[in-house]
């Protein structure tokens, strides 16, 4: 229960700067994750804030201190690792109680914690047993207790359930985030499923090659993504992109690739940098694009029936990797020439030059 | 106490020297000096002359001091002991000269400008006495016992009469012959090299040369002698006034002589010795490696009965090596009829259960699958082994290769019991300790030669330093 | 046919013997392959050998007695009477214990002798004389101790660490080592006497601890570098010596001495030497024995002796001398000194020739350094040590 | 060149068989290919035979053979050998030349009295000796060597300049065979070797220390030189070990406030301990087997690899009953390693569990 | 190109029984793809057919031959392994023509199948690199290469596509396909991804813990699911199932559970075991539920909002964890209650007792 504060955070290793200065500001009691590719500096971030790695220029504050120069242990945090970094070698119960023993707390203080994590996380049952006789699940909420024993001001999580299987993945998911709901602490996480990130987080921190490219509510960054890296990494499947220009329409603007039919554009939904002319790719999410008998052309090539859904792969002029989404069992066949049009009120537009929304601010 | 426990704990510390690192560091440092300094001292050693080594020396650079000869000369005047200060260096080291340097020198010319006591100690030291009365006596036609004469016992002595084989000889040519014959008063006569000192007299304080025979870091007093003979007898010089002054020079011959034949009074040959630690090292590398992947393929990618009892058989012989068992190695290497050649040598050590251990291990991590795709593929199991397996387990092979090389070049027990007999077989490690027991000390040699073993390892080591050390990590064994 | 003949030399003895092989080859058509090898093999090895088939034909060894039953008898192939007279002396060493046995079985190289060497410059330089010949122990241990003392030595006197050194003194203390019928009475008051004065020798510092109580169990150690690198002023060693000292001497006096005598008269030496012998396991016994009866000649033996500097065991060469060509004096005057020494000892304690003979001698040489280095080291006391070598000795001889 | 060549061969008809085997699979193999193809299918020719008669079935075994003779032979037999050496008496190697001798061996080697002779026996109190000499060597140099390995390991995980390096030089010693560490050390221990004069020098001491004789001190040179030379060895094991321990639990309990010394005992200690045992085990067999650096080094009291040596003749004068005494030691010895070694399986078992 | 049957193959480790007997007729030059949970004996069928591992009982025939006794290497299959399981040490070329090499094929005929093959794989330029310097498509395509050159007359796949990242898969999963079209080959191949089996197959074989569950047509499992199992295998997400019992309903027949509303079933959808009173369970996809003011009551427990879709899970009568899927961003949350109907005609019914379907056939 505390508020987190990165101003303009650096990091750099020997030469190369893993992080360029990233400004964040978490909220007290928010679930905030941290999305991005490999490699973008989630850790590096996360571990900055734990204080396992040094910051190389910037501040962290937490609840208003600046911590830069306290110690891990001191911090307050508690974090729950990848592999969850349990202490093999002992039981349950002296890796919950290992931490508030360093700290020398009276042991019935420690007793008593260990027992109510233990009971919220349901593993009383384990409490003698050694890690390695546990199942994934149940090491994960182990790992869970550990942090939670230590009643902690932030918890800390790196990508903690990228080692479950796809099952138990979602069940450990929601626990995780009932969790959140119980505890009401901050929590910052790291993953790189945008799945994760999109039904656990109160904010989503996207970072991108040590920048960090958007920070909002989940929905916000769907429906509003500030730039292409953002509309291509937020939503499944994928965000089509196809180029073309802006172009005078009907009055308004509309939206034309190559000798495609021009995209009518909603008014007023674009701000004033979309003026005719300009070079953009147009943005559109597969499941907004509708069949249609004078739309724009879709060459099929391949076709995947799931069933419930039906995915149509091919090219449409501005874009070779075009994707069609479609509910229940569509016959349709690799070949065929499909043509389709695009719900005008779920179209971004996204500046060809650097990729930045031309989306009007609402 | 706490500061000592962090140096002891922290794994992965970040930036900050600490006091920790401190003493990390001189850990370190004096676990460096304890380690090499030995060595160094046996390279700084190694290139000291014999005479250095016989007396203990212990400069860091090789050379000898200053020398200066002392002569010894028994007469009818009785025993007279005086320092010749101005011998050249030829004359001093004439005993280390061989027969061609001996012949280069003008000894008669030198002799020519003598006299006295001085010609008397220098003719003996520079052989011209037993040259010289042959001569005469061949000249002179004296009777031609008188060349065995000087070894006879006493008692067969008595056969013979000197007086009067020596009658009317001048007084030189008596000299000359009793000094050949060692008969009283004419004893032999001796020139010795000592150390030619600077040092107070302890008496008047004058600085002055003295001739000591060592400088025994021992003794608080050195006996000396003065050079120049301005005082008679032994001068008790303290140790602590005494100055020498050294001559740096390498005795290169300490690695040359043996390697080339010459060295004297080895009777082992190291060209030999070497020559075979190659060919032990080499052929027993190659088989080691060829049936130890073979005996790892088949415990780590076949399944079969009795693959555990084998497993644990390779594993015991581990834990019992044939060091406690050598009694029967001995026999065994006999019974084979491998002993006495180098064969007994290769053979016996070749199935090391470390390298089949260290093979297995690694074979296993090899995906079964490729193994699987070879036999799709139509590959017979002999060429799934060396077509498929052997290249795959390259590392593996390297670093048991170069532990073999290693274990194989520094071997002692296995030589000891297999050709301790037969000289021809020698390998380096037995040969250096062959120098025992010989009943000069030939500690220079010895040492040259400990280093020239060396070098092999030292150069593996250096080069493939990193292959050895994972490849023990990885084994856990030796 | 091929021998084999396997040699250990001192110095250069077996280069020796090779190149006089070279007459014989040319003589008999025969070849000869001299395998050199070190002293610990001849002594430990070669018995092992002779167990097993890779014996050599020929070997030159110095446990006569020992490796009797091994021996070819060359008898039938030599002349036996001029083996007899110039060699008589020395014949018994290799024959079987008994007396029985009238075989020929080698021929002696040469004679050694334990004998000291001394340090004459530091004598010299202490001021102290060299006692006269027929000193005794006692005299030299004074004498040495006052040269130790004077020129701050470590030490006095280094022997080497074997019972062979050991027993000339012990012989010349009086001690017996075995009775007329040749069984072991190895402690009577001799040895007792001596292994005491032996022991007080190193507690009182005159001789020195790398020496004997360095070493352990039966393993030798040669005291020559310790006298080499004037570290004592006086070594116990012998004959074989003379020329490894002449070479590398260089900086100081040395000189051969007479061995001392013990306070019951008797000047102990222990003779021994090495010998050419015969295997019966040899392939070409005919051959083998026409070498050993050629390098027997007389003349084979004075070449051999002047050019190893040796004694020869060859009783007309005795008598008539040997040749030693340009040698300088002073190892002459050495060879001399051991010459003397052997009829010395001959006369004075003849069990010591006998002893050589012995043919239990290697067990005896096997127990009494281990013990008696115990009893110096205080690991047992003396009496103790004492008693375990009667014990051992009589145990060994026993199997 | 040549005639070295031979001498080092000696006479040995295995080169011969060899040869032959090699031919036999040039016939039957008929290799073709580049050198490398070739070699290998001449060697192989067994194992591809008996695949196409046999099938895969026996493969394992053909695979096996090879090695499984040389350590049938030269490990295995051996065992087997001691076992009949001490049981027979005699001089001789030769089986047929030694008597059945029940136990008189381990009487000779363990009774009271002397067998032969009924005179009190000494080769018991030399075995035991020996024995307890190398029992007092052990139990120093074990635990001092692992002690400082596992420091040194500790160290060498340290975030330190040149770590390579450093692992490298402590690494090194491994390398250098037993003869030239304990020549190496001679050079320093003698009488007058440089740590005696040295110290001299420096006045700690007035006379020169007999390192190597003096009995304390020897054993203390034999567990130092000892160590010296093996302790690379060990370190790098534990230092696989260390690094083998995931970094993560060390952030976690930096994250858990875990003080640097509970850090190493709570932590890292236990996780390290199955490899500390491992490394234990095994010195403490190679410790038993203390022998090579020993010897070279003439330390003056006898281990009981040495005082097997002695007594089989194999070094130092043969003695009549020597070999089945020695045989008969060695067996008891072996016993005593394997007894270590199936309790080194049992204890890392359990660890395990 | 063959017909490959299976007749009653049973596979037993040891005790252990791993498969129970299977029949299987695979057509020449079909697709068929194996799947089934982790551990059901997809592999160890696949390596049966493959003549890795012994046949315990009963008969593969290739073309009618049986080949129970013959070696891998005579069967005339090739594999692709999972890990492709490409000789590292050989270069690509190497690696195509090992095999031949290893049968004494001639040179030439090597080098213009390796070439071939090369070509149709688009691996022309590659042939000298070692697999290691091959991005994880390529190798991919290199495996293939390594069974096409052999001219197999059936091709084997296990799990080909699992070691790839998300998004090579779909694209290899497109390649794989185009393959089997142009080469007409018979191919089995194994997999526990669904998605893929649901795409790449002619005829998809479900089994279970070493038993056949179904063999058929995608779709017909999709649509038609023999029992409870396959219908909760195939599809996603998955199927809800709702216990409850047949009812008379309207002169049809209903279904009811607990204090639910009866859900009005499709006459003549189900098979005569379905009679009131019988015990079922009823399967519904989640996108075959709407939500309507009176339908059954759906407690929802969480939601997830994906963007594009939204998945509410909760609980409904007959079922604790029913999940409701939804187009689009429906504002809903936890702890509302909503209602929700059945599209009848998409209705399953799985008998209690034994979980078998109780459609009607066709
Ligand atoms: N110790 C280090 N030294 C040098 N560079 C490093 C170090 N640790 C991380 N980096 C670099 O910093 C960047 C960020 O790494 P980080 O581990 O934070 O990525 P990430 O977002 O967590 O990726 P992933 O999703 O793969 O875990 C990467 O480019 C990485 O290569
Ligand atoms: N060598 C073996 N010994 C004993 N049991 C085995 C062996 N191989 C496989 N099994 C068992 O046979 C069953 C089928 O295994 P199989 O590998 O075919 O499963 P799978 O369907 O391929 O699973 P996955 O999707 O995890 O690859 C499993 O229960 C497995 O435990
Ligand atoms: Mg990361
Ligand atoms: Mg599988």
């Amino acid at each position: 229960m505390a508020r987190l504060e990165l101003r303009n955070v650096k990091k750099k290793y020997g030469e190369v700067e893993a992080i360029h200065g990233i400004d964040l500001d978490i909220a007290s009691g928010e679930f905030c994750v941290f999305v991005g590719p490999s490699g973008c500096g989630k850790s590096t971030l996360l571990r900055m804030i734990a204080g396992l790695e040094d910051i190389t220029a910037g501040e962290i504050a937490i609840e208003d201190g600046v911590v830069n120069h306290i110690p891990a242990a001191k911090r307050g945090l508690a974090m729950v690792f990848q592999s969850y970094a349990l202490y093999p070698h002992m039981s349950v119960r002296s890796n919950l109680s290992f931490g508030l023993e360093n700290i020398n707390m009276a042991k019935d203080e420690i007793n008593r914690r260990v027992t109510e994590a233990a009971r919220m996380l349901q593993i009383d049952d384990y409490l003698d047993r050694r890690p390695g006789q546990l199942s994934g699940g149940q090491r994960q909420r182990v790992a869970i207790g550990r942090a939670v024993v230590r009643e902690p001001r932030v918890f800390l999580f790196d990508e903690p359930l990228s080692n479950l299987d796809a099952e138990l993945r979602v069940a450990t998911r929601g626990e995780i985030s009932a969790l959140h709901k119980r505890l009401g602490n901050t929590m910052v996480y790291v993953t790189h499923d945008q799945v994760e990130a999109m039904t656990m987080a109160d904010k989503i921190a996207v970072l991108r090659a040590g920048r960090l490219e958007q920070f909002g509510r989940p929905l916000d960054l769907y429906n509003n993504p500030g730039n292409r890296f953002v509309a291509g990494f937020i939503g499944s499947p994928k965000m089509n992109f196809i180029k073309g220009a802006i172009v005078d329409h009907d009055g308004g603007i509309g939206f034309k690739a190559d000798d495609a039919p021009v995209v009518p554009l909603a008014a007023g939904r674009f701000d004033k940098g979309a003026t005719p002319g300009t070079e953009v790719e147009l943005g559109i999410r597969p499941n907004h694009m509708r069949l249609a008998d004078d739309g724009m052309p879709f060459d099929v090539a391949s076709v995947e029936q799931l069933g419930g859904e039906t995915y149509a792969y091919g090219k449409i002029p501005g874009s070779d990797q075009a994707t069609l989404h479609m509910q229940g069992q569509v016959p349709i066949s690799a070949g065929e020439k499909l043509r389709f049009e695009v719900e005008p009120a779920e179209a971004h537009l996204f500046r060809l030059s650097d990729g930045l929304s031309l989306r009007a601010s609402e | 106490m706490s500061s000592v426990w962090t140096f002891l704990t922290r794994t992965q510390g970040r930036g900050r020297l600490t006091l920790t690192d401190w003493v990390s560091y001189a850990y370190l440092l004096l676990g460096f000096l304890i380690i090499l300094v030995p060595v160094a001292w046996l390279g700084l050693n190694s290139v000291k002359t014999a005479f250095q080594i016989e007396k203990q020396d212990l400069a860091l650079l090789p050379g000898d001091f200053d020398r200066v000869a002392r002569a010894t000369v028994n007469g009818p005047e009785g025993r007279e002991i005086f320092v010749i200060g101005d011998a050249p260096d030829w004359v001093l080291n004439w005993k280390d000269l061989n027969a061609e340097q001996k012949a280069a020198q003008d000894v008669a010319g030198y002799l020519a400008g003598k006299e006295g006591r001085e010609l008397f100690a220098l003719r003996t030291h520079l052989d011209q006495v037993t040259t010289l009365a042959r001569a005469e006596i061949t000249a002179l036609g004296l009777p031609d016992w008188l060349t065995r004469y000087s070894a006879l016992t006493p008692q067969a002595r008595t056969a013979f009469d000197l007086d009067v084989a020596l009658a009317g000889l001048s007084a030189d040519q008596e000299r000359l012959i009793k000094e050949y014959l060692g008969v009283d008063p004419y004893k032999p006569n001796r020139i010795v090299t000592q150390v030619l000192v600077t040092a107070p007299d302890p008496e008047s304080g004058r600085v002055m040369q003295w001739a000591v025979p060592n400088l025994n870091p021992q003794s608080a007093f050195l006996p000396g002698r003065a050079v120049d003979g301005s005082i008679d007898g032994v001068v008790r010089l303290p140790r602590d006034t005494v100055t020498a002054s050294r001559n740096i020079k390498p005795a290169w011959g300490n690695f040359l002589d043996p390697l080339t034949g010459q060295a004297y009074g080895i009777n082992v040959d190291f060209a030999t010795c070497i020559t075979n630690s190659v060919l032990v090292t080499i052929i027993a590398t190659v088989i080691t490696l060829l049936i130890n992947s073979m005996a790892g393929f088949a415990l780590s990618k076949y399944q079969f009965r009795g693959q555990v009892f084998f497993l644990a058989i390779i594993l015991t012989t581990l834990m019992v090596p044939a060091t406690i068992t050598l009694v029967g190695v001995f026999k065994a290497i006999n019974a084979t009829g491998l002993s006495g050649s180098i064969w007994g040598v290769i053979i016996p050590g070749a199935a090391t259960p470390a390298g089949v251990f260290l093979l297995r291990q690694y074979m296993l991590t090899i995906p079964d699958e490729l193994i699987e795709a070879a036999r799709m593929d139509s590959a017979t199991e002999w060429s799934v082994y060396w077509r498929i397996v052997l290249p795959l387990a390259l590392p593996a092979l390297a670093a048991l290769g170069i532990l073999s090389i290693i274990w194989r070049w520094n071997d002692l027990i296995i030589p000891m019991v297999a050709i301790a007999t037969t000289k021809e077989a020698y390998t380096i490690q037995l040969c250096l300790l062959e120098f025992r027991g010989e009943h000069i000390s030939q500690e220079h040699y010895r040492l040259a030669m400990t280093v020239v073993s060396l070098i092999p390892t030292t150069l593996v080591f250096v080069f493939l330093q990193k292959y050895i050390t994972t490849g023990i990590a990885n084994t856990g064994m030796k | 046919d091929e021998i084999t003949f396997l040699c250990y030399q001192n110095g250069n003895e077996c280069e020796v013997i090779a190149d006089l092989a070279k007459g014989f080859e040319a003589e008999t058509g025969h070849k000869v392959i001299t395998e050199q090898v070190g002293y610990e093999v001849v002594r430990d090895q070669l018995e092992n050998q002779l167990q097993t088939d890779a014996a050599p034909d020929v070997a030159r060894v110095t446990n006569l007695g020992g490796l009797n039953q091994y021996y070819l008898d060359l008898t039938p192939y030599v002349d036996a009477d001029y083996m007899e007279a110039q060699y008589g002396a020395v014949l018994p060493w290799y024959r079987a214990a008994g007396g029985e046995d009238t075989g020929i079985y080698g021929w002696q190289t040469d004679l050694t002798v334990t004998g000291p060497y001394v340090n004459v410059t530091m004598f010299d330089d202490a001021g102290v004389d060299l006692p006269e010949a027929g000193a005794t122990w006692g005299d030299w241990a004074a004498a040495l101790a006052e040269v130790k003392d004077t020129l701050g030595l470590n030490a006095g006197l280094a022997m080497d660490r074997t019972a062979h050194r050991w027993a000339g003194p012990a012989f010349s203390y009086g001690a017996k080592f075995f009775d007329d019928a040749g069984n072991p009475i190895l402690v009577d008051d001799g040895f007792r006497d001596f292994a005491e004065t032996f022991v007080g020798w190193h507690t009182s510092g005159l001789m020195p601890v790398e020496g004997w109580p360095a070493g352990s169990g039966t393993a030798y150690r040669n005291a020559a570098p310790l006298f080499l690198s004037g570290e004592v002023a006086m070594h116990m060693s012998g004959s074989w010596m003379i020329g490894n000292y002449s070479d590398n001497i260089t900086d100081f006096e040395w000189r051969a001495v007479t061995a001392p005598c013990g306070p019951s008269g008797a000047c102990g030496a222990m003779p021994g030497g090495a010998g050419l012998v015969a295997f019966e396991s040899s392939d070409a016994p005919e051959a083998s024995a026409a070498f050993i009866a050629y390098m027997a000649r007389e003349e084979n033996a004075a070449a051999y002796a002047a050019a190893t500097k040796s004694i020869t065991a060859h009783a007309g060469l005795q008598a008539a001398g040997v040749d030693y060509g340009d040698t300088n004096p002073a190892v002459s005057q050495a060879l001399s000194t051991f010459a003397a020494s052997i009829g010395q000892a001959a006369e004075s304690a003849p069990q010591a020739f006998q002893f050589q003979g012995y043919s239990k001698n290697f067990v005896i040489y096997g127990v009494v350094p281990d013990y008696i280095t115990k009893a110096i080291t205080g690991e047992m006391s003396l009496d103790d040590a004492l008693a375990a070598i009667d014990a051992d000795v009589a145990a060994k001889i026993a199997e | 060149m040549w005639t070295a060549f031979e001498a080092a061969f000696a006479d040995s008809n295995w080169p011969f068989a060899f040869l032959v085997y090699l031919i036999i699979g040039l016939v039957v193999a008929r290799p073709k290919g580049s050198l490398g193809n070739r070699i290998m299918t001449v060697i192989g020719w067994p194992i591809e035979l008996a695949q196409s008669l046999a099938g895969s079935g026996p493969l394992p075994y053909l695979f096996l053979l090879p090695n499984l003779l040389v350590f049938g032979v030269f490990t295995f037999a051996p065992l087997f050998i001691n076992v009949g050496f001490s049981f027979t008496e005699g001089q001789s190697i030769l089986f047929e030349d030694r008597p059945y001798a029940g136990d008189n061996n381990w009487q000779r080697l363990l009774g009271e009295t002397q067998i032969d002779t009924g005179a009190e026996n000494r080769e018991d109190d030399k075995f035991y000796t020996a024995i307890m000499q190398t029992g007092v060597f052990v139990i120093f140099q074990v635990p001092i060597m692992v002690f400082f390995a596992l420091i040194t390991a500790l160290v060498l995980n340290r975030d330190i300049v040149a770590r390579g390096l450093w692992r490298s030089i402590f690494f090194y010693p491994v390398m250098l065979s037993p003869v030239v560490v304990g020549f190496l050390w001679t050079l320093i221990l003698k009488r007058q070797g440089v740590l005696s004069l040295t110290l001299m020098e420096w006045g700690w001491i007035d006379e020169p220390i007999q390192w190597l004789v003096d009995p304390t001190w020897t054993m203390f040179w034999s567990v130092f030189v000892f160590t010296w030379a093996h302790l690379g060895f060990y370190m790098l094991i534990l230092l696989a070990g260390l690094q083998a321990i995931p970094g993560d639990l060390y952030e976690a309990a930096e994250m858990d406030g875990t003080s640097d010394w509970r850090m190493l005992h709570r932590i890292t200690l236990p996780l390290l301990m199955p490899t500390l045992l491992v490394v234990t085990v095994l010195s403490l067999i190679k410790a038993f087997q203390a022998f090579e650096e020993l010897y070279a080094m003439q330390v003056s009291w006898i281990s009981v690899v040495s005082y097997i040596f002695e007594t089989a003749g194999l070094r130092g004068q043969p003695t009549t009953h020597g070999l089945g005494v020695a045989a008969t030691a060695s067996l008891i010895i072996a016993g005593f390693l394997a007894i270590l070694s199936i309790l080194q399986i049992v204890l890392s078992g359990r660890s395990a569990r």
